[in-house]
């Protein structure tokens, strides 16, 4: 029982707050930001992605970060969902721009719900970062990171129906600006997937057939977890570090009761978001790693309902936590020079992406009854 | 209780919503226009409309060119244009504290320099109240004027500081400021919150930094008597007038930079060394009526949001239905406080708690409003390109502007309740 | 346009709180309630109600408080439910000892909902006092104030269905000791009441036949919405003067921020309440005045609306507001020692009778698609 | 990230719970009996057969009679003794303050006098550390000794003052008491909130006066100094027990007046002046393992009304069950957050920001529990006869006892992320 990262698991994770605190500055984010609102002259770029930072991009995907944990076999690093969540955390906390959430969840989802064939198809290609992916659930609820024609889209039920595997070139997707400038969004306008109907030419069904989904998307809602806990805990650190050096009335604002308070929330969402997301990536692997089939069964069944928690925590703390920045920075934080905005509007799509905290709800409360109480095993 | 309106109210108001119908959206007046300079053109033009109808100062007397509306006559103006989807005319700021002001305080000169170009929108007026470093601190004040030559009588105040949170000031002609005459400046305490009191209205005009500072210290009121408050001239290159982006990505206020800006001693309102009573006095009760029209726009954008779920089922989830009716809720307490908070004035010659109350409770209420919007409407509310994606992100401004829900808080403990300051 | 007590109405408002300071103290409060709990010896007094003030009772009665809202041709005062808010707001600011709410909201629900024969049979007995009255929904829901076999018991359906009258004897209502001991309280354990079977001996239709009601029960949720009224401004009163001598660290309790804040919630909460309970008893009195039959039509299809939100606004500010009244008390406000908890107590049951905040809830958003934009008439 | 038992802490579980079935409520243990006296007597005698099995001090040395267990399968003691239905041992206060403080700071023969007797409950101990005008400032309290004869080294020392929230003291024979050895009462400022971190668990045994304040002065430590940690005896004239009704009915607490009560020289721990140190270091290790213990019966009580949920069908209404939903995510934080405090402690050898967070969440989360229950149970949750109805109530004392949640919330700020002291 250590409810902590293991030394590798914490190594990995350091690596990859040293490696985006040097690329991935908020100096560095409102260059790209720039960028991208420049108007095009003579031909469009097709490969630049509005709001996208092109070289971290390939940086990344050289360093094998897009592959982690997607199988050896099929390109990727093997290492599980916890590793991935440790990383995609401290993208989080940088709001890198670049199109994690969508290639990893893709990934994830495929892996856990595709067929061989399927695996087969993409994985290796997502793992190597050529390929983009998105995912979301039918519904136009959200704006999907990722989400363009070129990108493999995966597209499920959220209340656990068939999901929907579209090749590149589906034309399901239509760029959006989002609200979050710092990546590319696009729209899939698919109100559900109904099973007696054809797919898209360039759709098939995820696993082959129409039938019920969950272990892909729900690994997936982790890793957009993770990213919420990154972007909060950005947050809390920010205004930490504001009102501590600000001063009104003679005083450090953080001396306030009524500020020091706010950022005891912060801490305390932060902290519900953290301890519940790392714990569905640890069931996750759980299951992976469970050699006995009862223990995987029962493992399984639990990763639902932890999904569900972990999700619906690390949205609710997305937009309470990133408000309360903005409020507690005042008048300062209202501004486009702050840069907690970023956070702001990072946090809003993700806590929607994938189903909101009242959908989770929803789930956890569909789902409680038929769970036992939730008891550690043997290693 | 009677919460009914007199005939001549009901005249009053039927007379207004004929001439909005004719002129306002539902008539002659053309949608907003993109582009800021093209938007605040439109209203300006829009508020020489409301001048030539005469109702662009429906609660100024009528030897100034208003209507001189009683204030529930003035309620009835704010919420019947909100409600008929027109906007705020440009230069609220003149028509609603800068006007009252030289009224209160100006001398003749003033008043007949200044006040008739108000209505007309011919002169414009930004408000220079917030800085940087004082937030809500009215007392932290560091702009400073000196006399250019103390032995002349005649000298002009030269003005250098900075100014924050200042709207329209890039139109502007006029700017009503408050400076250092006399005094230290007192960083280290003696806060009282009259920025957030007297600083704007909550539709922008002014802003305070600093999340919860309050009255940190005792009141130590000697501490404002060195500040002044003037009418400074925009046409001047001491004047820099430069952007201020919000988060929304637009530039809805600028922060303005004085260097030995010029102001004739004749422009100082209300004698030197008094521009903290000035300021705290700009009547906050004309403002009263600005609630009506923000209630009305709440009211508005939760009826666009009821229509939205209705229209894609998402009424139906009884968990969505439960936080609208919250919403309902809450919109008529605001309506009913506003109404509230005008009787204590008609009664007793001031306002009750109503005022911070109804501020906090609007900005929150608004908050919620367009969070669940994002639950409700779906993609179409975290759009870059759509109207609620832009309100979400506004909507985190409403309580940071016009003084921040903690200093409402704050007010309402030791002002209204008569706790011991903290 | 006027947003306040008539003259008259705050004179009546004051004489009550002028008699209830006298005769309605907590030091007298506790007196009734000690001898509520001594073990009767002998033969038990029917006529003594545990928790009871039966002194101050027949002294209301006397001065014909239990009838102001009853028409004069019932022996009452005639008088508006403004009138009776005001009066009720007292008594919860007293947290009076007395069978108040049961009898005042039983002659609203018979004189509005009932037939002729009804209001003949039994308003005059609970104008003068000597006939106690409670009214409830199905359900269970709550312990009822004033719920005794020896009362008139009015029961409704929760959504508007039909409801019934119990004449006294009938059998249903069993006493109960509620957590609040300031009144008695018993407990109607109907689960609903179906339009097809036959009533209890002692019960028939109210109105005559199954009809669905509505007018005398929202009536009677404004009423007990005034006495959260009372009872929550006492709390906030309470908590004020408290924290203002109290200190911690050298300093006035009250010149802590948080506790600064937590009063200022408490004083918003409060004034929530207040307004939304006076325009729904305003609304109601107006239905009553209305001239003209569409315009009564206007008012009376407005008074449920404005019914359900008093009563959401005052049952939820009942729970936090006493709730924050504790809280601010700190250790202290935990004992028996601190009259807050009589607040407490009082604000549960109340905010749970005839429907807590989220049923009430529901019924704004199941009409306010049907209902126009409140809007000022003539006068 | 590993979540799962050693195969040693599974056999030590099993080991456990194969006890407890035989002698906990599913086995031997009679239901609770009613009247206070009753109650702890049927508690003693409960700590007695925990003694007996060796379960009473898991976490203590064998060599002092326990169980040398480390904090993994402490914790693993408390949630089975919760999941288990059996309550906590009588003499928690001597379990898990008194003895490790002892073992400490105590001396030889301080030890040997003292240790033997807790275990078994055969003299059980109770807490003065709060007072009523000291709340959560220790820097406050004004309970004096002083000593009988200051030339005679044998001299007792006389102890008078006031302590408030002392439970269990009717039945203890040990008061562990902080008094003023020295120095003034320090009325006026140096707060800390030393008495909230150590006054005492969320069970009860201590609680803090004044909903919000904390360290509001700078922290001069020095102030401290005139405090000393002493043993009182119980039993003697000069001490009088009064019990303090809570708002559910019950005397939960007591107050205590000492009046030159008598407390041998040999009966100060860890020195003469070091009482705070004492107080502050009492370990709040061993406490963490009480977290569990709260959170499985949080969890068991939330499992009681998600079945009458169920079974009335208030379930189906999706307000109700999205609440439920949450209470299980803050029940679920609750505890993995327990277990993260756990692997902190183990791994660095002091705790993180757990025991705050979970402290705070702990009563919130206990508070709209049974609020909610209400409006699911209906109401039996308003009968002062129903366990719901009494539950209702006691809750309100959650984030009141053990340190104000206000407290909590000002530890985190100004000690977990270090922001300046208000």
């Amino acid at each position: 029982m250590r409810f902590e990262l293991s030394e590798d698991q914490q190594e990995i994770q350091r690596a990859a707050r040293d490696l985006l605190a040097a690329r991935a500055s908020f100096a560095r984010l409102r260059t790209v930001v720039a960028e991208a609102d420049v108007e095009p002259t003579g031909m469009p770029d097709l490969a630049r992605v509005p709001g996208e930072d092109a070289a971290l991009t390939s940086e990344l995907a050289t360093l094998g970060w897009t592959g982690i944990a997607i199988p050896e076999e099929h390109g990727g690093q093997g290492l599980g969902l916890v590793d991935l969540c440790a990383i995609t955390e401290e993208l989080g906390y940088a709001v890198a721009a670049v199109p994690w959430l969508g290639t990893t969840t893709a990934a994830l989802v495929v892996q856990h719900e595709g067929t061989e064939q399927q695996r087969e198809d993409w994985l290796s290609h997502l793992a190597s970062g050529e390929l983009r992916g998105a995912t979301t659930f039918t519904g136009d609820r959200v704006p999907v990171p990722g989400a363009a024609d070129a990108a493999l889209l995966l597209v499920g039920d959220p209340d656990g129906g068939p999901a929907a595997l579209y090749a590149p070139g589906a034309g399901i997707a239509e760029p959006v600006r989002a609200i979050d400038p710092t990546r590319g969004h696009g729209r899939i306008r698919i109100p559900e997937l109904d099973p007696e109907e054809e797919l898209n030419m360039r759709g098939e069904w995820l696993g082959g057939t129409p039938t019920p989904t969950g272990p892909g998307f729900d690994r997936a809602a982790v890793v957009v977890a993770a990213e919420l806990v990154g972007v909060t805990q950005r947050a809390l650190d920010m205004t930490v570090a504001y009102v501590r050096e600000r001063k009104q009335f003679g005083r450090p604002v953080g001396s306030f009761q009524a500020v020091q308070h706010g950022a005891a929330q912060m801490l305390r969402d932060v902290a519900m978001a953290r301890v519940m997301t790392y714990n569905a990536a640890w069931v996750a692997d759980a299951v992976d790693a469970a050699e006995d089939e009862a223990e995987r069964a029962r493992l399984a069944a639990e990763l639902p309902v932890a999904a569900a928690m972990a999700k619906a925590a690390a949205s609710d703390a997305g937009r309470t936590v990133t408000a309360a920045a903005v409020q507690l920075h005042g008048g300062i934080g209202f501004t486009w020079e702050a840069d907690v905005h970023w956070l702001l509007k990072r946090a809003q799509v993700d806590a929607a992406l994938l189903g909101a905290a009242g959908h989770h709800r929803r789930r956890i409360a569909a789902r409680t009854s038929a769970v036992p109480v939730v008891e550690p095993a043997a290693d | 209780m009677d919460l009914t309106f007199t005939p001549e109210q009901l005249t009053f108001r039927d007379e207004l919503r004929a001439w909005l119908a004719e002129h306002g959206p539902a008539g002659a007046l053309t949608p907003e226009p993109d582009g800021e300079d093209e938007s605040w053109e439109w209203r300006r033009e829009w508020q020489r409309t409301l001048a030539e109808g005469g109702w662009a100062g429906v609660h100024w007397p009528t030897e100034v060119g208003g209507r001189g509306a009683t204030l529930t006559e003035t309620a009835i103006f704010f919420e019947e244009l909100g409600r008929s989807g027109a906007p705020l005319p440009a230069d609220v700021l003149g028509i609603l504290l800068a006007g009252p002001t030289l009224m209160v305080w100006g001398d003749d000169a003033q008043q007949e320099r200044l006040l008739p170009t108000i209505l007309s929108a011919d002169e414009t007026w930004c408000q220079g109240f917030s800085e940087p470093d004082a937030g809500s601190d009215f007392a932290a004040v560091a702009t400073r004027a000196v006399l250019e030559d103390p032995d002349d009588p005649e000298s002009d105040w030269l003005v250098t500081g900075q100014k924050v949170w200042t709207s329209g000031a890039q139109y502007a002609k006029w700017c009503m400021l408050v400076a250092r005459t006399g005094g230290p400046v007192d960083a280290g305490s003696a806060g009282t919150d009259v920025a957030a009191a007297a600083a704007g209205a909550a539709t922008g005009a002014g802003a305070a930094t600093g999340a919860a500072a309050t009255g940190a210290a005792k009141a130590r009121p000697k501490k404002h008597q060195g500040l002044s408050y003037m009418v400074l001239d925009m046409e001047q290159d001491e004047v820099d007038v430069r952007p201020l982006v919000q988060l929304t990505g637009s530039p809805e206020f600028n922060e303005l930079f004085l260097t030995e800006a010029r102001v004739p001693q004749s422009m100082v309102v209300g004698g030197v060394g008094n521009g903290w009573k000035v300021a705290l006095t700009t009547l906050m009760n004309e403002r009263a009526g600005l609630a009506f029209f923000l209630q009305v726009r709440l009211r508005q954008a939760l009826d666009r949001l009821v229509a939205t779920a209705r229209e894609n089922g998402r009424s139906e989830d009884p968990v969505v239905a439960d936080r609208l009716a919250d919403l309902h809720l809450r919109t008529e307490a605001i309506r009913l406080m506003a109404w509230k908070g005008l009787t204590a004035i008609e009664q007793y010659g001031q306002p009750g708690p109503e005022g911070s109350l109804t501020k906090w409770l609007w900005s929150e209420t608004n908050q919620l409003l367009v969070q669940l919007a994002v639950d409700v409407v779906g993609a179409d509310a975290l759009s870059g390109e759509d109207r609620w994606g832009y309100e979400l992100l506004r909507a985190r401004g409403n309580s940071i502007e016009g003084g921040t829900t903690e200093i409402q808080k704050s007010i309402i403990a030791e002002r209204v309740l008569g706790l011991p300051r903290a």
